[in-house]
């Protein structure tokens, strides 16, 4: 099987130049590819596209890249949770497009599977739908929108193997999957890295076939945006 | 008049055996505390996961087990996990029966506003752009009235728009409403206490109230 | 948990009539729901369309039906294997429509996923591009082709529990999981049915919400339309 | 004048290290026996599986386990499986870097037919369609000549097309083709002992050859 393992975050980013396109997995703080997020940051590559779900917060995820004005555009379907980013944003040093998040997994999926277009219910009638092609179907009107043409897509799954076949754990599965079939060049990290074969071929949610790079990430923190728990009686 | 967890207490009364169902963050959240033990529904939370349990124990929290919201959550036996484009797949094919999401304004044909405040920081519309366009059965749980004591039941909606005729039933703190077809609000219910004259008052759009307008049954 | 459990292939399908359209999931013999398909020979339910990949052979698989001539139409992508299926298309007593297959595929994705159209490139120039939209993206051209609409959709999965998740073994996933989110009803046949709880939510490829019926079935041919081997050394 | 076997060997070392390939049916599956040890490839089969294996040991053959000639397969450590609307979704989006498929005409603008004959029974497309207008990279491998000794290398197609200006190499019996941009066969390569004037006789679409052209190393 052809082996698509990388030493670390460092080399798997290697070409991500300034001006690129990067597509980030993650919702909100959950299923974040962290490793490859510090790389950017310590690379200091700058006026990045970013596509992602969310931001980020002030001082995790992609809210440490806006924090050294490495981003240029973001393409998100939510930015709440970011004092930093609400400043770019008023200030005018970042470019912001929201999108609804289905319309974002949806042009996701559409590059993945070779799709350029699909139509979607989404924004009918709102201001998403300035400039866009409106078009009915059974007495319902769609938008179409373009499939993304992400210059890389970095994920971040638990297991994944030498061959690039990844698994994602829980709802950190989110837009991993579909991003991951999205980038032009893909890049994963994973928790732990399994040589070939010790996957279940059933069980691989993203075949190799998408991944151009991965790697055994570290150190991951994980960080939880909202603890909410019960008592234990 | 109702608090937010009456309104909430009279939506779970919506909510049928067997539904799939969607809540947005807020009110709609508390639904979930209603529902009757008898009946049996699974909640979709649109970052992947059909079939939401309660908040984990403490101690047990699970950083890769989150809602839409980013809280820690469980899974309950029979949830299923899957990534954000089948997640609004099954939203946008209908799957889900009812959804059910705040506003801060509704008009009388249907369309809704939630997700924007003209000078305000835009955080973004989430899923709730696709919940809208798609869900065949939506409940708006919202308040009548803002501070200022001023109707969020418009003719038009004043704010930038998240969907437009897609609202067919809503719940505030004094009513529950119908939008009709032909464009309108009709009283069905109102909430303990509440007269449909001060209803009236609270709506700016277009209301229609038979003679009789009968109190909620909350329990 | 929603409980779809029915007590059999009989009850599943008891809904089924005269002119209805059904998908059937498979790949050839394989994966394909072979007690509904019995059921539906018994119950003796006549002008059917059929969607499915193939049309099963003389004495298997959907050739079962055709044989009592209870299909009207038969939507495919390769009918290759069968006498009496190609007796009944010289003949006119069969109307058959063959799409390519990965067209098949993505209008049954397109019908689970609320996508009322998608573009694919396949048929371009072709006589199957006969009457339909094209349309070109960054210079090269698409055909528009529309989302399934099926009365219902039968389909085998290995494992399933009793909310209707399913779990697929091997190649014999195919097109069962795109055709169980396609149905107005959706009907699985399963060679093990476990309580909820019994399948990890991580591994479930068809979620129970787009499953309205489930049972477990019994006596599986699973018969090989091929049978390649090498000798043991 | 090579036979099916030395097609195939010719075919086989088009196949670069580290290519996902779909093979069709027929000689395209022979391929696969000539591609050296030290090229690592990984074979897609069109019903979902990337890492197909050899056929199964005699006894060990799994009915749920089969490729899109419905033969019986095995999987290889590294392979996944996937439904069938992933797998055309990677071929549309071009991740299989190279497919190999029959063909009974090809047209010297690089058109295809290989899936329906008019008066006979026919079995349909299968994947054929969708390999054809996605794949980057096309190799045909066919037979230059029918058995009346009428060349399948066209000026235009007369059955029925699979595709259109998509392909742009072909191996037969006595040649290694391009299909030029701007139209027309440039022969490569010829079989061993296969004359060029032989080729300019069994090709009736526009052929264009160099004074020398090599003939092909098979080893």
């Amino acid at each position: 099987m052809i082996n698509k393992v990388v030493s670390g975050a460092a080399e798997a980013i290697r070409d991500i130049a300034d001006g690129s396109t990067v597509m980030l997995g993650g919702f909100g703080l959950c299923g974040i590819p962290e490793n490859c997020i510090s790389a950017l940051v310590s690379k200091g590559v700058k006026d990045l596209t970013c596509i992602s779900n969310n931001a980020g917060v002030d001082d995790f995820g992609i809210g440490l890249m806006l924090h050294r004005h490495q981003v240029k555009k973001m393409i998100a379907s939510y930015v709440g949770e970011n004092a930093e980013f609400e400043r770019q944003l008023l200030s005018g040093e970042l470019e912001v497009e929201l999108i609804p998040q289905g319309t974002l997994a949806t042009r996701c999926l559409a590059a993945g599977y070779g799709m350029p277009a699909i139509f979607t219910p989404a924004g009918v009638g709102t201001e998403v739908a300035e400039g866009k092609e409106v078009r009915n179907f059974n007495g319902k009107d769609y938008l179409m929108e373009y499939a993304f043409d992400a210059d890389f897509a970095i994920v971040k799954a638990w297991k994944g193997d030498t061959a690039g076949n990844l698994i994602y754990r829980s709802t950190s599965r989110n837009f991993n999957p579909v991003m991951a079939m999205a980038g032009r060049i893909t890049i994963a990290e994973v928790e732990e890295l399994v040589p070939a074969g010790a996957l279940d071929p059933d069980q691989v949610h993203t075949p190799g076939v998408y991944v151009h790079r991965i790697f055994q990430g570290s150190g991951y923190e994980k960080r939880i945006e909202q603890r909410t728990v019960r008592p234990k009686n | 008049m109702l608090d937010k967890n009456g309104i909430a207490k009279r939506i779970a009364k919506e909510i049928r055996n067997g539904y799939y169902v969607n809540l947005g963050i807020g009110i709609p959240t508390l639904v979930a505390n209603y529902i009757p033990d008898h009946i049996e529904v699974v909640l979709q939370s649109e970052n992947g996961l059909l079939g939401m349990g309660p908040f984990p124990f403490e101690g047990e929290e699970d950083a890769d087990l989150i809602n839409a919201g980013k809280q820690t959550i469980t899974t309950l036996p029979g949830s299923s996990i899957f990534d954000s484009a089948m997640s609004f797949g099954m939203i946008r094919s209908q799957k889900i029966d009812l959804t059910i999401l705040g506003a801060m304004e509704v008009s009388e044909n249907g369309d809704i506003a939630n997700w924007k405040i003209p000078g305000k920081m835009v955080k973004g519309m989430g899923g709730a752009m696709d919940l809208v366009a798609s869900a065949k059965n939506i409940i708006v749980a919202m308040q009548h009235v803002n501070k200022a004591g001023e109707s969020k039941l418009l003719p038009a909606c004043t704010l930038p728009l998240t969907g437009v005729r897609c609202i067919k039933k809503i719940v505030t703190e004094m009513a529950v409403l119908d939008v009709l077809p032909e464009g309108g609000f009709k009283l069905i219910e109102r909430a303990p206490g509440v007269s449909v004259e001060l209803i009236h008052q609270s709506t700016l759009g277009k209301l229609y109230a038979d003679e009789n307008v009968p109190e909620m049954q909350l329990d």
